[in-house]
């Protein structure tokens, strides 16, 4: 047989179904009462702690967090269905994503009970919002190339250093730092990295707004002054951080935010098609097609996951196709569309808010570059 | 990772859509012993009478055949990876012709199959169709035609028809048949469904033929970027041939998740799913756009040795252009979606992309099935 | 290479179409000024009047006018490399359409000028024109407008309309204005051509603004390139960033060789050759299709830094997407461009692309001109 | 000013465009008198010695090449738009082609004034045919890396090893062939090649056939065994070859050959369109505009060449956009037709012959990889 980049698909039976109209019902409803404007990109540029909490009073927040801890202790592949719904939709989601992401997988995987205790049951309640902290100004594409220092006190570390791109510092209650707990071995670069679970109103923590290109404040440099992290909120291993922050990628890039950031920008194109507001094209059915087949490799990768099946390079591909698909769908309805905003005040600013946020699309997570050399070496090219 | 289901368990959640996993070690082995052995490439290719006499005898020329008409009783999923590894091999046997569709429509129109070789064919009103694939090769013809708002299936012994032989861009048989009217006008009256499916189920073989080939187009491909050096290293080492190998890779994988998609809901619902119009055309669309990609990267990548008779390259891209736009072009479908999407708008689109239908289904078809 | 030229000179077979380099100069030593001199850059911009004022003290905001009507006499090279150079510095002024726009209408109309800024636009039946840049600044609006088969300019009092504030993708004034029609109805009737040329001129102008925009982005990649470290070296030497930055260039020249072409032609017409509809065409394609490879590749060289409010970046990428969609979106010119070209059909594509006519000239412009 | 890859623009002037129309009214004949039949890709596929002699009498070959040795004596700029003529038509130019293009310069520019007479004439009344010889079977890309061996021997040079892709070398009078005069200095690659223009009748010289993809014969493998060169068929320096071969690169990258490849297939995408046999589509008014914009770039850098100006880089440019642009009209074509030859007889028989020769689109000349580290040389990456 040849070479399989992705898994192989499965079928969704209506007990999951049921789950997608149940939630869908659900945010059709505070549509219609005006709890929130459809948007793209919500997951980063819609924070909105009620309807967080919302989320979690419905149970559909800490889904694959056992119960024990306060979560669902259901599924990934029921997780995968809910945050198709809440991304379609373009709901409010910012306040709880990472928290839901990445943070609580790694909380299991790594954290002491005692952490498990102190943050999953908020987590699931939607009420504890945290970040990740792992650009820095230099670092770009090359992670290992972290300054932040964590040197070693009297019962913890002191954490030295400036993150940046943290989105939603400003809003959240901590996050998770990747800090240098060993000078740098050129030869071993991955070494002596280390993770920290940083509470963002320590003393000698300072957020500083980075604003975007369009004026909006989603992103942030996060100065660390000699914050003291003691013993109990190191995450994992001391020497372990490169290790776990990578673990967790297959779950960061292939999710269903990689391909939905602009649909509601794509449904607002073929109601313009259908309305004779744009001109019909097939290049709609195209990118909806796309659409469609990402779906389904999306939901294989979460089947995968779900089996505790490697997915790696699987996540690149859902990666690398989804948003770039997510910018082709904001460059097609954009060439489709001459200016002024009055031939469908929706549809404007929805593409003028896509076109803001597409250079993000194929940065964030590992830029696209980057990720078509991880598959390169899932094909054993290197 | 959560090793607590609470709430459902995991088969209430999904089912696998993998083909028989016997199946495909027997065809593996089968086409890998064809592969080794059969003869150079050529630019003509004609049917392979041995490896048809062998697919016969394992049951797969009649494999979608229900059992009591001589078939093995397969189902779609199975037969979907037939034609996939045949396409794979580059294997000239007409299995989509002769089973998928072919026997298919004799079965609906409760004609007998003797199991001769058989291709199909819309003829048009004056009874010609063209691009009839292989059809010099049959010793009968099926054909499907409308006739004042009724379908009709006739299956037309090859001595009966006019063969004007031509050969498509793969080099392979694709004559214009020209049919006595009277034969067609004797032919059995079909169920509407009936003359609606083979369109998409010649549309959907023909995607399953080809992400089969370009499943094999990626591994000639990769073998090739690691055997050949250039500047001193393997070509596999340039970040340029690793990123079109990657999305050669890539658009493969995404044309393989929809065809799957598509074959899955056909298998679970008999074709009966009022989404399979637009599960077909999301397959075919992205199989025709991978197809672009890569073919073209693959030759990108091959060089000027890619491009010569004696290699394997063309005898996959060669077959992966023609098929692509057999059962419609392109830009035929993906105007068609635009057409669903479009009718969907806003509110339905994402029902659309996640049944198949902008609207809840009203037939008896289970509403919440294949989602 | 040849240095035997026994046939005709050089002269008789080229005419060099490059700007004035005196003028060239001037505008290159203003701008690299204006940019270092410039604040940080903001979401929303807002006219420069300074700027405005520098320029008017060269005459450049009166560039194209005749001498007579207080102008500088310029032609459409010259006014091509003046908006490209401000298009570059992001300059907040609206030479397009004071200038090339509204100062042509002007003259055409016989209206005096008083050097007033002007911005421009064509109200539609209603009185109201959507996407007026620089409304709010302007001290009148030249309108033109369609009144039963006529064309009338109106040069209105910007006290005389009610202006809504609104802001287009790039973060500038794009207002809503509305017309007294009365104001409108008593315009001057203009001839024909006037009113068919506005949309092409408007089209032609913003191509030379995007590209203008586009050199820079190019400079500012490779500024990035030579001077990011990633893994220990410049990113600059990575195939990939390598291969992004080439393209991103060439589309930049291919648009530019599609505009100097166009702008070419209208000068040595000045705008009366009939191929115009398919040169403007041909660059706001180009232009149009450029701006999509420039704007997401150098974007993706720069990284997160070039979304940064404070980065130069998308002072230069917002403008670049706001103007190549006004005076027809991409979709509309590739409409255009495909009706001139599907009815040239087969025997005179070639004659439209070397011409910009499919048949051969009638009217009383040279034949031979400008092919 | 920025950085510019292209030299600027230039109007073609009325004596240029009456040439073309001289031209296009004698093909235009040619065509009605069933002297061929328009193609795709003629350039290399269409071999007519009765045709280019014919333009030989006509004054449209040698054009750049001085009357003292039977050439026109005329401009870059006009051999340019008698190129482009024979080329939209898809006239049999293949028999001339290299000879007229590379052969000729090259002679001009190394020759001996005893090459130049023994070869010039004969070029330009067509009757002396041309090939090249550089790939090798393990070259590709890598040109330096050739392997003939040219051994000193008495009073002249002896050629073993085998070159590939020569096109046309089976109905070729001689051809160029880049040689190792000197073994291989890893640290200098470049150094030690020669060029030597070799009798293909020679003893020693065995031409076989590459049939192509399609089953057509244009390239070959041509073994030279030992095959005596004197003295006076040393082309240039011996040592100076790779200089030689790649100061010629402007000449071949940038000319129309590299965009009107697949022009008469667009030309009959546009008939089809029009009569309602292809659906109405914009893509081909994009197609169109590339293409017109190349048409203007690459007379831009043929004015360049006839200043003795520098475009190598321009030249690339070229080469890749037009390439390329070959390439997306033959897929775009494809896209929109239906399989089956009886839509459009014509219609299919141009696509088919176009998707066989696409690969090589791309590919001769140098790669578009190669060509792009080129442009990023020249934009000072490298």
């Amino acid at each position: 047989m040849s070479t399989r980049l992705v898994p192989p698909g499965a079928r969704e039976l209506p007990v999951l179904t049921e789950l997608r109209l149940e939630v869908r019902a659900f945010l059709a409803e505070q549509v219609a009462a005006g709890a929130f404007v459809p948007h793209v990109d919500t997951w980063l540029t819609r924070w909105d702690r009620d309807f967080t909490r919302e989320l979690g009073r419905r149970g559909w927040l800490g889904m694959v967090i056992p119960t024990e801890y306060g979560g669902q202790g259901r599924t990934y592949l029921e997780r995968f269905v809910v945050t198709e719904e809440l991304l379609v939709v373009g709901a409010p989601v910012a306040a709880h994503w990472i928290a839901e992401r990445q943070i609580g997988p790694s909380l299991l995987r790594y954290g002491t009970e005692e952490q498990k205790q102190a943050f999953l049951p908020g987590i699931s309640r939607g009420e504890v919002v945290f970040g990740i902290g792992m650009s820095e100004p230099d670092s770009g594409s090359d992670l290992a190339s972290v300054r932040t220092r964590a040197d070693r006190v009297d019962g913890g570390w002191r954490l030295t250093g400036t993150k940046v791109w943290t989105s939603g510092a400003h809003e959240a209650d901590a996050f998770f730092a990747l800090a240098r707990s060993a000078p740098l071995d050129p030869a071993h670069r991955h070494d002596g990295l280390s993770q920290f679970i940083v509470d963002l109103r320590a003393p000698g923590v300072t957020i500083r707004p980075i604003i975007s290109m369009g004026g909006d404040h989603h992103f942030n440099e996060v100065h660390l002054d000699g914050v003291l992290i003691p013993d109990d909120r190191v995450l994992g291993e001391i020497g372990q951080g490169w290790a776990q922050v990578t673990s967790e990628l297959a779950y960061e890039r292939s999710g269903p935010e990689r391909v939905l950031s602009t649909f509601q920008l794509l449904a607002a194109a073929a109601q313009a098609m259908d309305d004779g507001r744009l001109p019909t094209d097939p290049g709609l059915g195209r990118h909806v097609a796309r659409l469609a087949a990402l779906h389904h490799m999306s939901f294989a990768v979460a089947n995968a996951l779900e089996h505790h099946e490697d997915a790696d390079t699987a996540a690149a591909v859902v990666k690398v196709l989804g948003t770039t698909g997510e910018g082709d769908i904001t460059d097609y309805v954009d060439t489709l569309t001459a200016s002024g905003w009055a031939l469908d005040e929706e549809l404007d600013t929805l593409l003028h808010a896509a076109i803001l946020q597409r250079p993000g699309f194929t940065l964030r997570g590992g830029t696209n570059e980057i990720l078509r050399g991880v598959i390169a070496r899932g094909l054993g090219m290197r | 990772m959560t090793d607590h289901h609470e709430g459902h368990g995991l088969d209430d959640l999904v089912e696998p859509t993998s083909p028989d996993p016997d199946l495909v070690e027997v065809l593996t082995d089968l086409f890998a012993d064809y592969r080794a052995t059969r003869a150079t490439p050529t630019a003509v290719v004609d049917l392979d009478r041995d490896l048809w006499q062998r697919l016969e005898d394992l049951g797969m020329t009649r494999l979608t055949g229900t059992e009591s008409a001589g078939g093995s009783g397969g189902g779609w999923v199975d037969a979907a990876a037939l034609l996939g590894l045949a396409a794979a091999a580059a294997a000239p046997v007409p299995l989509a012709e002769h089973d998928v569709l072919g026997g298919w429509l004799l079965e609906a129109a409760g004609l007998p199959n003797d199991g001769g070789l058989r291709t199909v064919c819309r003829p048009d009103p004056s009874g010609v169709a063209l691009n009839v694939t292989w059809a010099r090769d049959a010793s009968s013809i099926v054909a499907l035609w409308e006739d004042r708002d009724q379908w009709r299936v006739a299956d037309v012994p090859v001595d009966r028809v006019a063969v004007d032989e031509r050969r498509n861009l793969a080099g392979e048989p694709s004559d214009t048949v020209e049919f006595d009217l009277d034969d067609l006008e004797s032919g059995i009256v079909v169920a509407h469904e009936i003359g609606e499916q083979f369109h998409l189920r010649g549309a959907l073989a023909r995607s399953a033929q080809v992400v089969g080939a370009m499943e094999r187009v990626v591994d000639v491909v990769l073998t090739h970027v690691r055997e050949r050096e250039q500047f001193g290293r393997p070509i596999g080492r340039f970040q340029a041939v690793q990123h079109l190998v990657s999305d050669i890779a890539s658009e493969t994988a995404l044309a393989r998740a929809a065809t799957d998609a598509a074959v899955a809901r056909a298998a679970a619902s008999d074709w009966r799913d009022p989404g399979m119009l637009f599960a077909v055309g999301v397959a075919k669309s992205c199989v025709g756009h991978a197809a672009s990609v890569v073919v073209r990267g693959s030759h990108q990548v091959l060089g000027a040795i890619g491009t010569t008779l004696e290699h394997e390259l063309h005898t996959l891209t060669r077959p992966i252009l023609a098929r692509r736009s057999e059962y419609g072009s392109l830009q035929d479908w993906d105007e068609t979606l635009t057409a669903l999407a479009s009718s969907a708008g806003h509110d339905r689109l994402w029902t659309l992309v996640t049944t198949g239908r902008a609207k809840p289904s009203t037939g008896s078809f289970p509403p919440h099935d294949n989602t």
